[in-house]
């Protein structure tokens, strides 16, 4: 459906996100991003580094849609973000798992529900439900609390279900924020490892973090934003 | 078909997961219809009574000589001339001595030598309840006044005055109370509404990020939205009824009913009022919902 | 004082950072207060009048010869040894003649031969409302009938009947009708208050892990519901006040209000529907938070 | 006022944190704490780490009686936690001072007036709290944001109003649950500065987390939680 969105066929350019000179003002006067332009390729994994404050979060929600950007540009798949309507941003949506820094879990519903919910949003059937969500939680360790509900579970634990409901429905665009903050080293392991298989089944990927461990050594690109501004 | 089963699962979930408020959501909508219902059919009931005690009005037209039967005809027709009227009886001076002989009891032994035809030949009409205030009224005692034959009319002018004012005012404080009730009730349930939906916020912007659609968030608050109206309306209605029952069975000993008849709502009425709280549960929740995916 | 300070401006910052829930909770008050007491003066009104018509009530005792000044005296005390009685006046057989020719009208001149020593000397007994039911009534009767020199006692059995019954159901539905708006105004006003209040459950929450104090918590909520009972109610009985003067004016052209005084609530009834309205928020505040508390 | 509840000295032994022998289980069937056993002294500083889901909020929870232990004994400064009344409750909280793992900051409040909470909630003076807040939030680095809500912030930000809260009324005990999963290492550095700056004054602190870089290399004691289990 949404694939007929993509009029000229992207112009030769294999760019999935193509940010250009973007700025984002936070009424009245915060700057939370100024003239920053970056693209990743189809089934490409960055980073988005930088210090607290810096717009990292920022540049995540203008990515998906969760805010709009004062000025610039944004295209994701060749769709112009700004040119959508509201049942387009919607489909697009379906395609990107975000993987939030403040989890956005429904705290009453279970592990399951959490997880199953991008899927049910697109009406994926009830068996090919089942089997996504427990593979995620095997993959992640957190089998044995999928019946729990999601708020009385520990951060760590949270955490996981964030990341393995954005990436429940193995989506085009994988946008994680910070996704390690709450995790010791093995469990970071399992993220990690759990993002690269997505990166080579061919979706792109977007990890903001602080955390130099997950970053450093890798041959992915960097990106630093240092008080807005890319360096 | 597997839309109207997600739908229909979601609606489950948040039933389930949120009973107590949606209880006390159901409780709102069954006591204002039960509120707003009751004072209808009082209303409706004391409109009905003030009707009743309407039909005794008559004005008597007192005539200067007796009619022959065809003139009593032709003195109907001319009547009919002016408005509707539900009945027209004669009264001839023997009829009138009676009643006077039965107005004095014990005393009426003071008629006995007297002929009753001293008393006048008269006529007792009985309007329709299209002409039956002040104002016509008045009217038509002075048409009757002026029909040949005619010598007087008589009729409780105070009496109608003060019926024309009672069932003024009756309808003036049905009509003002209503206003209130409707207004507040639709209020009260759209606020409650809201403020369900309000907690249920963080859920609902979740659903938009995860590329919900419309329709998929919407759906299960509409539903939801009629259930309340159909279930509040019809345990309010049905609330009612009993009340209304114990009510007439309270009063069924005291000879009553045959002063007032006690009446239910007509079904009519009570579709109306179905039909309303589904309206206005279904429309409050969408609207509710509107504002808050728009944030 | 740096306590009372504090609880201030807590309360103060409450209501800046929720003043849109705060402004309905208000309306909310302010509507139920409006409708409960606008019920409350049409029923107490509709007592009155029915009070004032009952004032008609009269039992006739026929005597079987006149009585002197000293007679009548001693007639009024055996009847007061009954029950409290408004006034008793006594008809000369002359006055009830009159009265008859009045009745009669132009048809009068029939008695012109009549000696008026034909009618009974009798006695008109206007009781006290307090044995105005009609089991009084009727007991009130018998011992007419049964003093010495009473011939017979008249009085409107059927009207009797028809207006105790008709007081009897108008109590019957004050009481079932301010029940029920009783219950459904302080049941919305509660669940609203604690809707409200739920919305701010984390907040609260946040107020116990800082070590605060059961009263630093609760003052603010506390003095946020005595205002809302406080200004709801007196909104909303201002709101009456100007209601009824409306119709007041609206009714004092038609020559209306000699019939029935309209009546605005006295000042205690008005006093105790303000106190209620702030000890229900008051109260309804305090159970709330009470319950939120705990978990 | 607290101070008459200290009954017995504390038995000549300086711990102002006692744990003995306690079990968390969260019904029906989550067993958190197992029979953990630690204590620290008045004015130190302890580390407390474990992988994800290992009970270490759990424990934290237990030390300011947002839990209730399953079996075992609590003492904080001489007072039995299972014996104090609501009220003595509330006394002791405000001289404990908690730095959420989920913040717990009141969204809507500036940043200001989440700091100056516990102190109002003290009844300290007006000027007392504007100079202690304003302190923090130069030490923090987040003064420019203090009149902003505190929902509005990016989350390392918020997470530095966090600690700054749980630091205002300079209390007797910190306790810190992974204050630095959402800071770059600067902002950590700033943080950590501020913890030691408070034990030098005489707070006890117990710092819960799972980042490597700033326990390794200081000679406070470490207990390490694994499964409920201290080890
Ligand atoms: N909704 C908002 N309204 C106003 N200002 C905001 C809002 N969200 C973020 N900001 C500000 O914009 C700037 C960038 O925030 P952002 O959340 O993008 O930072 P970040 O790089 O994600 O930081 P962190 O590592 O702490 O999460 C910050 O100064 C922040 O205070
Ligand atoms: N309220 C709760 N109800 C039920 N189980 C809970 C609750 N809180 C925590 N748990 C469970 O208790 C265990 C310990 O949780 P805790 O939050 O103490 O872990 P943690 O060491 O803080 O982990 P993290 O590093 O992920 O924050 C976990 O298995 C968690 O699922
Ligand atoms: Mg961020
Ligand atoms: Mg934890």
């Amino acid at each position: 459906m949404l694939e007929t969105l993509n009029q000229p066929p992207a112009a030769a350019s294999p760019a999935l996100v193509e940010v250009v000179k973007v700025t984002k003002i936070y009424p009245p006067d915060v700057v939370a991003l100024k003239n920053v332009s970056l693209s990743a390729a189809k089934g490409e994994l960055v980073f988005l580094t930088g210090p607290s404050g810096a717009g990292k979060t920022t540049l995540l929600k203008l990515l998906c849609r969760q805010e709009i950007p004062t000025k610039g540009l944004i295209e994701i798949d060749g769709n112009d973000l700004n040119n959508l309507s509201d049942n387009d941003i919607q489909k697009l949506r379906q395609r990107i798992g975000v993987a939030y820094q403040d989890f956005k879990l429904l705290p009453r519903l279970s592990v399951f529900q959490n997880i199953a919910m991008p899927m049910e949003v697109q009406f994926k059937s009830p068996g090919e439900i089942r089997s996504r969500v427990t593979e995620l939680l095997e993959k992640l360790g957190i089998r044995e609390k999928q019946h729990k509900p999601a708020g009385k579970l520990s951060r760590g634990e949270q955490q996981r279900v964030a990341i393995a409901r954005a990436a429940a429905s193995s989506p085009l665009l994988l946008l994680a924020d910070e996704p390690t903050g709450n995790l010791d080293a093995a469990t970071t392991g399992l993220v990690m490892a759990l993002f690269q298989e997505l990166n080579d089944n061919g979706s792109t990927i977007i990890i903001a973090t602080h955390d130099e461990s997950i970053y450093q050594g890798s041959n992915h690109r960097k990106f630093e934003l240092k008080q807005g501004e890319l360096f | 078909m597997r839309f109207a089963l997600f739908i229909f699962t979601q609606t489950l979930r948040n039933i389930r997961h949120s009973w107590g408020v949606q209880l006390m959501t159901l409780l709102t909508v069954i006591l204002s219809v039960l509120i707003f219902s009751f004072f209808y059919l009082i209303y409706s009931n004391m409109l009905q009574a003030g009707e009743k005690f309407g039909e005794e009005l008559r004005l008597t037209v007192y005539l200067q000589a007796s009619l022959s039967p065809a003139q009593q005809q032709e003195f109907t027709e001319k009547v009919a001339a002016f408005g509707k009227v539900d009945r027209i009886s004669f009264i001839t001076p023997e009829q009138a001595f009676q009643r006077l002989a039965r107005q004095l009891g014990n005393d009426s032994d003071v008629l006995a030598d007297l002929n009753p035809a001293f008393l006048p030949f008269s006529a007792e009409i009985y309007p329709h309840k299209d002409i039956r205030n002040l104002t016509r009224i008045k009217e038509f005692a002075e048409y009757l006044k002026n029909l040949p034959g005619a010598q007087k009319v008589q009729y409780g002018q105070a009496w109608v005055e003060r019926f024309g004012h009672f069932v003024k005012l009756l309808r003036f404080i049905v009509i003002i109370s209503g206003t209130l009730l409707i207004l507040t009730t639709m209020f009260m349930v759209s606020n409650t509404l809201r403020l369900t939906l309000f907690a249920r916020q963080d859920e609902l912007k979740v659903l938009r990020y995860l590329g919900a659609t419309n329709s998929y968030i919407k759906g299960p608050v509409l539903i939801e939205g009629f259930a309340l109206g159909l279930f509040g309306a019809g345990l309010g209605l049905a609330a009612l009824f009993f009340l209304f029952q114990w009510i007439r069975n309270h009063f069924s000993s005291a000879g009553f009913l045959q002063l007032f008849e006690l009446r239910f709502l007509p079904m009519t009425n009570s579709a109306i009022i179905l039909l309303g709280s589904i309206m206005l549960c279904t429309l409050g929740s969408l609207l509710s919902i509107r504002r808050l995916l728009k944030k």
